[in-house]
């Protein structure tokens, strides 16, 4: 068993036009940068993008999103400071959006990879965001039903990798990373290192590599 | 304007209210300031949606460490007792009500205790944590200027933007005092130095109840 | 802020009749056995427990068990080598049943500790464990709703913890303590070793102390 | 009884068929004695649901770590690659469809693949993580004796035991032979050495479609 990927191309060569892809990361910590440029590089379309931002500056996601590759983005945060890129294919109404709370998106993700077909919470309920959604009185509070959010791929970055596909991650740029791992059906980290086989402490691994299809190794 | 609180003395209005061993989360803009104004005398423990607890200052310039930033993106340092974890472990802490507190940020807060902070009213929106730290926090607290840029009143019988959650407001810190909520109304807890009741009352969309004995001796 | 309690008595003395528990361990690893024993030393009477399993020879659950103290347990795997004293008191009525499937077990824990009111799992659809169950057809596949199990306290055993509640475990005895800790209104946690703030990696700290409320140390 | 497969030769059939790469999770009893089976020229990753990737072998004797054991509480040890992780995570792995395959010991089988594996009929029930692993593995593959201890067959039109799951079993190895599931019938994929197809229908309690080519030759 062998998930180490030669290289950036290939680690990603079977994303195509409609693929689902969440990406990782929270601003800039934790974006997969090399393979959100890799994409950005080609010609692809109908993207859908889940993640926490839309991108922000000239790289990473936002070179994915001025590509054109993307026509829809669920996210929790896409309005900040250097969004221009998202900004402007939004008011051209060239890309859709999706907008989810933060921690539902995490909890949609995690449904998802966990076998979870739904489950009810309180957050966004009685609000616009979740106007002619399914509801539920539970212990005398509304709740809203909300759905797993799975992805073809996943596309995160982590920290050190080995072939197995074990992963740990450094400082906050953990986030979203273990959690989307688990919910793309093909999952690709670039990471900083690649070890071998039992060099990373069993105690640390804090992605098993069941949930790891592809590892490139991508220093920063 | 030049009665009540400046900016810093309103954050430390809210973090002199906060006990030893408290878990907060401030939310970006104003609440942040609250990590300046913390009394040394205590351990308050701040969380970060992005997966911190025990987020500390910003480093030094030319110390930034990019891999660790808070809500709002910008480089902050970890103190000892931190703790690194994934976002759906960081929302499970603050939906499961494992928060002792979170300060927003808001556009408008209204007598229910309803808050709206995510929606300008035009333009694209931004949610990130706010809907989750709004029912999710076991105390919600509000910390926003009193007024909007053209004197317009930010507290209001009802919001006119979209509500980021619906009576979960606990208390909120303003440049003019510290205000609660009960039984629909706002209750005037404390006002701010060289603000009276007239004043505040004038600068406020829905009837206040004083109850602010330390504002007023 | 010090959550170090000075001795295993005063780390569970606001335990009272009545109590819901729920105690960690898979078998004897990472079972919180001073903690139930000190329990099974008072005269408490009817708690649930809620655990993988129902305790086995005499010590620790079991001991707790013959105590009397506990009417009802819920749990995934009672009935295994040893388990001669769930056994008897199962058989005379002294002690309620609710069997769980073991990852709906842990899911419905998790569920009250992350502040999710209720999912759908296709776990235990159509069987007898689901008899009479809220059931929902997602996708095609039937479905059950699953609520939150959350308790007063939940009692479980690290490896190393420090005063703010940061715990770590050893190898596979992690099991149901991270999960459980998130759950307990009140989460004691007996720990080999209680050593200085900052000690612990924060990199390597399993469960946070945001969901610890107690810490006591007991070497192994 | 003499003809088909020891317990070991069951097991070693099953194991023959797990690719390299392949997550799996064993069951209690039968099913471990896969671990022994284990071809050495490929990499299978064995996963403990007491929260274990990476299972290896039993310790020597006085090696015991009481800590490191698997689901049926035996010690084991831990392959290079390992890790651990809690007990929601290793049921999201099983419930989220990461395990390849999930080799599960029973009671009975059903033609329509329905296995029943939690409930002996009488006395306590202990379901454990069978239901988790029989709906949540991409593939669930059944190990057991082809007959119970009088005789009677196990595999059977229709479970007479409360089912673990319905419809989930893909593959069933038994000490006669290997057999599939295809438009709810039983099929013989593989006959044991020395076993016919009249013995094998003789001693199931539904009827079989062969498709054994390999077996007969």
């Amino acid at each position: 068993m062998n998930k180490v990927a030669t290289d950036i191309p290939s680690a990603v060569a079977d994303v195509g036009d409609g693929a689902s892809i969440l990406v990782g990361g929270f601003g800039g910590a934790g974006a997969p940068t090399a393979l959100l440029e890799e994409l950005a590089g080609r010609d692809l379309h109908d993207l859908t993008v889940i993640a926490n931002n839309a991108g922000t500056g000239t790289t990473g996601l936002a070179a994915l999103l001025a590509s054109g590759a993307a026509s829809r983005i669920i996210c929790s945060y896409p309005r900040m400071r250097g969004s221009e890129i998202f900004e402007k294919l939004y008011s051209e109404g060239s890309i859709e959006l999706e907008l989810c709370p933060q921690g539902t998106l995490s909890e949609r993700i995690r449904a998802a990879g966990a076998g979870i077909a739904g489950f009810y919470t309180r957050v966004a309920a009685d609000t616009d965001l979740a106007a002619g959604r399914e509801t539920r009185v539970i212990d005398g509070r509304l709740h809203v039903l909300e759905t797993p959010l799975a992805a073809d791929f996943a596309l995160i970055r982590a920290d050190t990798a080995d072939r197995w596909g074990n992963l740990t991650y450094r400082k906050a740029a953990r986030n979203f990373g273990p959690t989307m791992a688990m919910a793309g059906r093909v999952t690709v980290a670039e990471t900083d290192r690649i070890v071998p086989l039992g060099d990373i402490d069993p105690e640390l691994v804090v992605t098993p590599g069941i949930f790891v299809q592809r590892v490139v190794e991508v220093p920063s | 304007m030049s009665a009540g609180w400046s900016s810093l003395e309103m954050a430390a209005a809210a973090a002199g209210d906060l006990v030893d061993g408290t878990y907060v989360n401030l939310g970006i803009g104003l609440p942040t300031l609250v990590t300046r104004a913390l009394p040394s005398d205590r351990e308050v423990v701040l969380h970060s949606e992005n997966g911190i607890l025990g987020a500390g200052p910003p480093p030094e310039a030319g110390d930034e460490d990019w891999d660790l930033i808070d809500a709002g993106k910008q480089p902050i340092s970890l103190v000892p007792g931190g703790s690194y974890f994934s976002h759906a472990d960081s929302f499970a802490m603050i939906r499961g009500g494992h928060l002792d507190v979170a300060i927003l940020g808001a556009y408008q807060v209204s007598a229910a205790g309803d808050v709206a902070n995510w929606h300008p009213g035009a333009g694209i929106p931004a949610v990130g944590g706010a809907m989750d730290l709004a029912v999710g926090a076991r105390s919600v607290w509000v910390l926003m200027w009193h007024n909007d840029q053209d004197g317009r009143p930010k507290v209001l019988a009802e919001c006119t933007l979209p509500v980021t959650g619906r009576g979960v407001v606990d208390r909120l810190y303003t440049d003019l005092g510290v205000f609660g909520f009960a039984g629909g109304s706002l209750v005037c807890r404390r006002l701010a130095p060289g603000v009276d009741r007239a004043t505040v009352q004038d600068r406020t969309g829905t009837g206040i109840v004083f109850d602010d004995k330390e504002g007023q001796q």
